[in-house]
């Protein structure tokens, strides 16, 4: 066998693991979250199926699988089907770029599908196809709701991709490379980037809410306003497919926020000295910082509720993006002119906007609270967002 | 401090989390209710002579605002009265599809003979078996229509999901016994 | 590696010929998206990753979403079955098409020696984003400049046109107020030329503004 | 004369009660014992009011009050409430109502109080309750709560007066409705008040009330006290359907009230019609009924191969019709119709008989001879003198009986107000004296007998010819009633009506003109009048009822002759009568009860009738079960319905009865048809007061001596009983 082709086939087997893991996740995850809200709401969640309710997740795959896939008869038929699949597609190719472990820990082999010397960049242009999932789903139903939820959506994920990026900027300027190894590797050597970019770790935080569109930024599905928005047509698998690709871009969104910036697959180096070698665990680290942003997620949806949607567009615009932009321009500032002062001066001024952010909340809260006065005549001729 | 609200939210929510469960795995385990828990009705009798406290008034069918009682009277025959009085209620029907648990044929009745009791589960398959007849409210009968069924089938007596907090019924629900 | 090229190219094709073939201008626009993904992959296959991802954030990622938008904004999506609402629109692109396919014939015979190519993916080195950033921060400073000056022209421009005009005293509605959503029917009745150039200006500003 | 009630001037009649006055002026006054039609009493004491009036100086002027020109004649106020009931309003007085007077608004209140004092809480189980005038007056008028704790009168509770009427003497309140009803209205001195005080009761002579008009005072009884044992826990009030309609059970056409519930014919009630029945109907109007709600036919019965009579749907009914009348001459299919159709069915039958040229056409009963009424039922309540002549008033019509007793008892009408009629006529009196001189009764025995001065015991048929030609002393006697009448009124009965002829007629004419008397004939069925306007009579060539066997087909509706025809037979009845079960093909009907629809009475008066909420399955009134016919003889159907018959009415005798209103007008026919016709006596109570299985009187029987003695308290004491 040559070796291009035994890499390929490598590559394939780790692809068809990743996939096969994160679906297996997925199909936990909402056992799990039900679970867990159910705990947070006093009661005792799905408990039917199995022991426990562990055979849920099957149950409910099989019922997906078996139900009647209904068409509408306006549905562009073609681009109805192409919506889940892109969603889902998307969702599973981000994923493969982010180290697991150390090169060659997994069985001789590295832990990561493929890798990119422009992995965040190439992860940020792959979540952003995801919008055209639920844009064109959306569209493709040919029916009023799904079409009205299907621009909300995507208007709330484009406007949030922005933010999302620009709080990656400081990040990136203070690592010197879009690479995840060379993102993990830096701190492994200087200390999870948390310490030096909490502010851009809150934005990138609250921006990932919204791009994975849940709670509270879960207005794509908010039934009780647009019954459900691009959803409301679809059923069976193909809805299936759209609630996978959102459980499979939380996974990622968590996995992305332990690589960037909670050291990503090393664990934390003072344990070495209990257990040498501990913190170069593959796998282990890693998921288990995924399941806390996952917890979190759950934990969030289970306190906060849905934002309104032009509270939710001034937020992102007026308050996610010019801090995402204040962060930068305060990196580079001090990277700039930071002469010999280490990394620790950095951290500080980040967490000081943090601290200042949380005693001023209720002052900025008004930021995207209220809606702005609009003279008489203009409000009349409103159009859509 | 807006942000401060939120983490206390959160707080409460994890808090909870810890938390027992208020509800119960229902039909393994017995829901817990109140006693004024308004279900379906019970056809009480006179505690002494064991006669039929209804007297075939129609007032509950007058008061009722969904029309879901139809009650046909007759006149007592005075060797086996059925109720005290000349009057008694040969046929006595609610309509529990229609009924709504409002209890205003409670508040009509003269004689405290209808009583809206706790029962509750009465899903059944077929429209025409929720019309309860008086001989599926009487005191003493446990059970829905298809409960009894049910029990008549396995052979075993009925089992009610749920229990009284406090383990009695209202006070008008006279001789009324739940588990 | 040719292999991959010529998969992403023959596909960049059928997207082009679907971008202009489909008569659903949510096909066709998905057609294009089609085209900039492939175009995206070329770039990957030349070791210029960041390039491919930019294209694919900014192109296939935003302009193509802001794109599809203004379509189903403005209900565009039906089939043109009327005739070209530009006049002479088929003898320009006949002649368009005409000198494009001849610059090609021309290339393809002048076309000589990849070496260029291959200097261009070694001054890369790779398409790593910090070459990028030098690159156009030191050598193409100016030109990149002029180019952000041009996006900041387009969108005080967008802005200036997004802007309804002041409501007339008289009450009577200013031309451009025309709901985007009237019947066709009555949109006919717009002096041609008018209402298509309003469509026109109006796709075009926005998506240069998120550009 | 000027009456002030309240600060409201009046002008009414002399004579006119206080409580009219009242009502006159638009006030209410609560009262129990005044009725419309009884003499006023004062019994029940609630319907006080404060009255005064001018008083005179012994020169004949007012005693004034005020100075010169303000001056007004003072009013001199009663020291206490009086019953306005049995007080006659005087020019310038004034009557202070509850509205206005503290005074009068607590006396009625503590009347009400005084009332309720031994009346039983039996609301939930009272027939009453819901249409009871205690329950409203004392919502109205009470205080809406009791002093006294202690136990109230304990008396009998059901006690059954007939097998009709039940009386629980707990309820009762004393307005001595009920005694003066009996005293007054029939003149049957059998019940009456026994003790005194609050242990006053009701009771019966021996053998209880005579059957007759005895259902009247459940209608008249305030509250509860007395009941229709017919429909006794049938229903609440509210909870029936009411239809107010006319009885066809015999040629009087009283009004009535059809009260349904679920489809089944629970209870009649009497309507007031001030010219026909005032405000009284006959027990076989009132309890007759159970037969409209009883084995009736819901769908069409034909006869199949084996001989038996199976359900079928109209269709099928309609083919077998088809199919046994192929080949018949349509001209000889009979059509025969009972004498209770209304007169847009008897138009629409006439019509298609028309339509098929049919000969055999003929209704049942009627007389050989039409003799127009001219006489009205008031004229007989207002006459000086009446003659019946063979009939037999409690078979053949039993109000007009009433009526003819109202006369006996000086004839006086209760007086009419804006208001309606008058509650409480001063001119009525209890126990009026009777003149039974006026009245004379030739024929047989019957129950009018009693009340007459003149008795001549004649046979019917040349009775009229014995008056005419008087050959007796007694006769004689009669004939100088008739002859020194100033408003006599000739009643004939089916005994001189039997088997007349025309000479008979001309002879009752050339009697009537001699003697100035104005003539009731009683039509045989209870629609025979305005059927005689149509030609329903057997045409040239044709057979009658009675020759039924004759005809070679025949259609038979809601006729019982327990004969078939000669051929093909069908019978459209509400029942399996004797004649449905020999029929081929049956056709359920609806009873008069369910029929929209004209009727006219023995005095000529058009009457309508309402569909009463009665379930009768696929049952057809005449005019659509006509149109079947018609379908299955291949021929147009002259009516199609209601509308259709009402225009064909219009044009065969000109009278629109779409608009006939609820009291019914007067309306002589400018034809009528006659044909020999066989003997009939009517008889109201021995045919329709009968089940068609069982003696309808035995099952009340059956009830009362199933339900009677239940002890009034049950073993045990009952907790928040409803004593």
């Amino acid at each position: 066998m040559p070796d291009w082709l035994a890499t390929l086939l490598i590559s394939l087997l780790k692809a068809v693991l990743v996939v096969l893991g994160l679906l297996t996740t997925f199909a936990y995850m909402t056992l799990i979250e039900r679970r867990l809200l159910g705990r947070m709401q006093l009661r005792p969640g799905p408990n039917r199926v199995g022991p426990m309710g562990l055979l849920q997740p099957a149950a409910d795959a099989i019922k997906s699988i078996f139900k009647e896939d209904l068409t509408v008869t306006l549905a562009d038929k073609l681009v109805y089907t192409l919506a889940p699949i892109v969603a889902i597609g998307m969702a599973l190719t981000a994923f493969g770029g982010l180290p697991a472990g150390p090169a060659g820990s997994l069985f001789g082999e590295n832990p990561w599908v493929y890798n990119l010397d422009t992995g965040i960049l190439a992860l940020l242009a792959l979540t952003s196809m995801g919008v055209y999932g639920i844009f064109l789903g959306g569209w493709a139903s040919g029916s009023k709701y799904p079409i009205l939820g299907g621009l909300r959506s995507s208007a709330q994920m484009i406007s949030y991709e922005l933010g999302m990026g620009l709080s990656l900027l400081g990040l990136l300027m203070i690592v010197g490379t879009t690479s995840f190894h060379g993102i993990v590797g830096w701190q492994a050597q200087n200390g999870p980037m948390i310490l030096f970019q909490s502010l851009g770790f809150v934005l990138f935080l609250i921006s990932s809410f919204a791009e994975t569109n849940r709670t509270p930024f879960d207005l794509p599905e908010a039934e009780q306003e647009i019954v459900a928005g691009y959803l409301t047509e679809y059923s069976a698998i193909k809805w299936a497919l759209f609630q996978m690709a959102e459980y499979v871009n939380m996974i990622t969104a968590s996995a992305v926020m332990s690589t960037l910036f909670f050291g990503g697959w090393k664990g934390p180096q003072f344990l070495n000295a209990l257990i040498p070698g501990i913190s170069d665990w593959p796998l282990i680290w890693l998921i288990v910082k995924i399941a806390f942003f996952l917890f979190l997620f759950i934990w969030v949806r289970a306190t906060l509720p849905r934002l309104r949607y032009d509270q939710l567009m001034r937020f992102g615009w007026k308050l996610v993006l010019p801090l995402a932009l204040a962060n930068t321009m305060l990196t580079a500032a001090f990277l700039a002119f930071r002469g010999s002062g280490g990394l620790w001066f950095l951290g500080v001024l980040s967490l000081a906007g943090v601290l200042a952010l949380l005693v001023l909340s209720d002052r900025v809260r008004t930021l995207w609270n209220q809606p702005s006065i609009r003279p008489e005549g203009d409000i009349v001729r409103a159009g859509g967002d | 401090m807006g942000v401060l609200e939120i983490a206390k939210g959160m707080g409460v929510t994890l808090g909870k989390l810890f938390q027992k469960p208020v509800t119960v795995s229902y039909p393994e385990q017995r829901a817990t209710l109140q006693p004024r828990f308004r279900g379906r009705h019970i056809l009480t009798r006179h505690p002494g002579t064991n006669l039929e406290k209804c007297i075939g008034c129609s007032l509950c069918a007058a008061a009722c605002p969904a029309y879901a009682i139809y009650v046909e009277a007759a006149e007592n025959d005075p060797a086996a009265p059925v109720s005290p009085g000349e009057r008694y209620a040969k046929v006595y029907e609610i309509n529990m599809l229609r009924c709504i648990f409002c209890g205003m044929c409670e508040e009509a009745c003269p004689t405290g003979a209808v009583v809206l009791g706790n029962e509750f589960e009465m899903a059944d398959y077929r429209s025409r078996d929720f019309v309860y007849a008086k001989e599926d409210m009487l005191v003493g009968v446990t059970g829905s229509i298809p409960q009894r069924r049910e029990a008549t089938r396995l052979g075993k007596p009925v089992r009610l999901g749920f229990q009284l907090d406090g383990g009695q019924p209202r006070a008008e629900l006279e001789g009324v016994k739940y588990p | 590696m040719m292999l991959a090229f010529i998969l992403l190219g023959a596909l960049a094709i059928v997207g082009g010929v679907i971008t202009i073939a489909a008569k659903n201008a949510v096909h066709a626009s998905l057609g294009l998206v089609g085209t900039l993904l492939c175009v995206a992959g070329l770039f990957a296959t030349l070791n210029a990753s960041f390039l491919a991802a930019t294209q694919v954030i900014v192109y296939a990622g935003a302009v193509m979403v802001l794109f599809l938008f203004v379509i189903m904004l403005l209900n565009a999506n039906q089939p043109v079955t009327e005739r070209d609402p530009v006049p002479y629109v088929r003898e320009l692109a006949g002649i368009g098409g005409t000198l494009l396919a001849g610059a090609f014939v021309v290339l393809a015979f002048t076309f000589k020696d990849p070496r260029p190519l291959a200097e261009g993916a070694e001054a890369l080195r790779g398409g790593s984003a910090l070459v990028m950033g030098e690159t156009l921060l030191t050598r193409f400073l100016l030109p990149f400049e002029a180019v952000s000056i041009l996006l900041l022209v387009a969108i005080v421009g967008a802005v200036a046109l997004v802007q309804r005009p002041a409501a007339q005293p008289d009450g009577v509605p200013d031309e451009l107020e025309e709901p985007v959503g009237a019947p066709q029917e009555e949109r006919r009745q717009v002096p041609r030329g008018a209402a298509p150039a309003l469509m026109q200006t109006r796709g075009a500003q926005d998506g240069e503004v998120r550009a | 004369m000027k009456v002030h009630v309240d600060g409201i001037e009046v002008e009414l009649p002399a004579g006119t009660s206080a409580i009219d006055a009242v009502f006159s002026a638009g006030g209410d006054v609560p009262y129990f014992c005044a009725h419309k039609y009884l003499s006023p009493l004062g019994a029940c004491r609630m319907c006080l009011v404060e009255s005064g009036s001018p008083r005179k100086n012994p020169d004949g002027s007012f005693v004034m009050e005020g100075e010169g020109d303000a001056a007004t004649p003072k009013i001199f106020w009663f020291p206490k409430p009086m019953a306005s009931c049995t007080m006659q309003a005087t020019e310038g007085m004034h009557i202070r109502t509850a509205k206005t007077s503290e005074v009068v608004a607590k006396a009625q209140a503590g009347m009400m109080e005084f009332t309720l004092l031994n009346h039983p809480l039996d609301c939930p189980t009272c027939d009453k309750g819901g249409a009871c005038e205690l329950q409203d007056r004392a919502f109205e008028y009470g205080y809406g709560a009791s002093r006294f704790g202690f136990d109230r009168r304990h008396a009998e509770k059901h006690y059954p007066l007939s097998d009709f009427v039940i009386l629980d003497q707990e309820r009762c309140i004393h307005c001595k409705r009920c005694v003066r009803y009996f005293e007054e209205v029939p003149g049957q001195e059998v019940l009456d008040f026994i003790e005194r005080g609050g242990h006053t009761f009701i009771d019966t002579e021996e053998g209880g009330l005579p059957t007759g008009f005895s259902g009247n005072i459940t209608d008249i009884c305030p509250v509860g006290a007395l009941l229709d044992n017919v429909a006794r826990f049938r229903g609440r009030n509210w909870e029936y359907d009411h239809t107010p309609t006319t009885c066809t059970l015999c040629p009087v056409g009283c009004s009535i009230t059809v009260d349904a519930r679920n489809g089944r014919l629970e209870r009649i009630v009497a309507g007031e019609n001030r010219d026909v029945n005032e405000a009284w109907i006959c027990d076989a109007g009132r309890f007759g009924h159970p037969f409209a709600s009883e084995e009736r036919l819901t769908t069409p019965l034909v006869r199949n191969e084996d001989g038996a009579l199976i359900p079928a749907t109209w269709d099928e009914a309609i083919t077998a019709i088809n199919r046994g009348l192929l080949g018949l001459p349509l001209a000889d299919l009979g059509l025969f119709v009972g004498a209770d159709a209304t007169l847009e069915e008897g138009a629409a039958l006439a019509a298609l008989a028309d339509a098929l040229n049919a000969r055999h056409v003929d209704h049942f009963p009627r007389h050989s001879v039409f003799i127009a009424p001219t006489a009205t039922l008031t004229d007989v309540a207002t006459a000086d003198a009446v003659v019946v002549l063979g009939a037999d008033l409690g078979e053949e019509a039993p109000v007009l009986e009433l009526r003819i007793l109202e006369m006996l008892r000086g004839g006086l009408l209760p007086a009419e107000f804006a208001h309606g009629t008058a509650i409480a006529d001063l001119r009525l009196v209890e126990r009026p004296a009777r003149r039974p001189e006026r009245l004379a009764v030739i024929g047989g025995e019957s129950r009018l007998w009693g009340h007459a001065g003149h008795r001549v015991s004649a046979n019917g048929e040349n009775a009229l010819t014995r008056l005419a030609h008087p050959d007796t002393d007694d006769l004689k006697a009669v004939r100088a009633l008739l002859d020194g009448a100033e408003r006599p009124v000739l009643i004939l009965g089916a005994d001189a009506l039997r088997g007349a002829s025309g000479s008979a007629a001309a002879l009752l004419a050339d009697l009537a003109s001699r003697t100035g008397a104005k003539v009731i004939a009683i039509p045989a069925g209870p629609n025979s009048n305005g059927l005689a306007a149509l030609n329903l009579v057997p045409r040239t060539g044709g057979l009658g009822v009675d020759r039924l066997g004759e005809v070679p087909a025949a259609f038979i509706s809601r006729l019982d002759p327990g004969m078939r025809a000669g051929g093909f037979t069908v019978v459209h009845d509400t029942h399996l009568t004797a004649t449905a079960q020999l029929a081929d093909v049956v056709l359920p009907a609806v009873t008069n009860y369910e029929k929209r629809g004209t009727v006219q009475n023995l005095e000529g008066r058009l009457l309508p009738l309402n569909p009463a909420a009665i379930q009768s399955g696929e049952a057809a009134d005449l005019i659509r079960t006509l149109t079947a016919l018609a379908e299955a003889l291949g021929v147009k159907a002259p009516a199609r319905g209601q509308r259709g018959a009402q225009t064909l009415l219009m044009g065969s005798v000109g009278v629109n009865t779409a608009t006939v209103q609820v009291g019914g007008a007067l309306h002589t026919f400018a034809r009528t048809f006659v044909a020999p016709a066989a003997p009939h006596t009517p008889k109201l109570w021995t045919e329709r007061m009968r089940s068609r299985d069982r003696d309808w009187v035995e099952r009340i029987h059956d009830l009362v001596e199933g339900g009677w003695t239940l002890p009034v308290a049950p073993a045990a004491p009952q907790p928040g009983g409803d004593d």
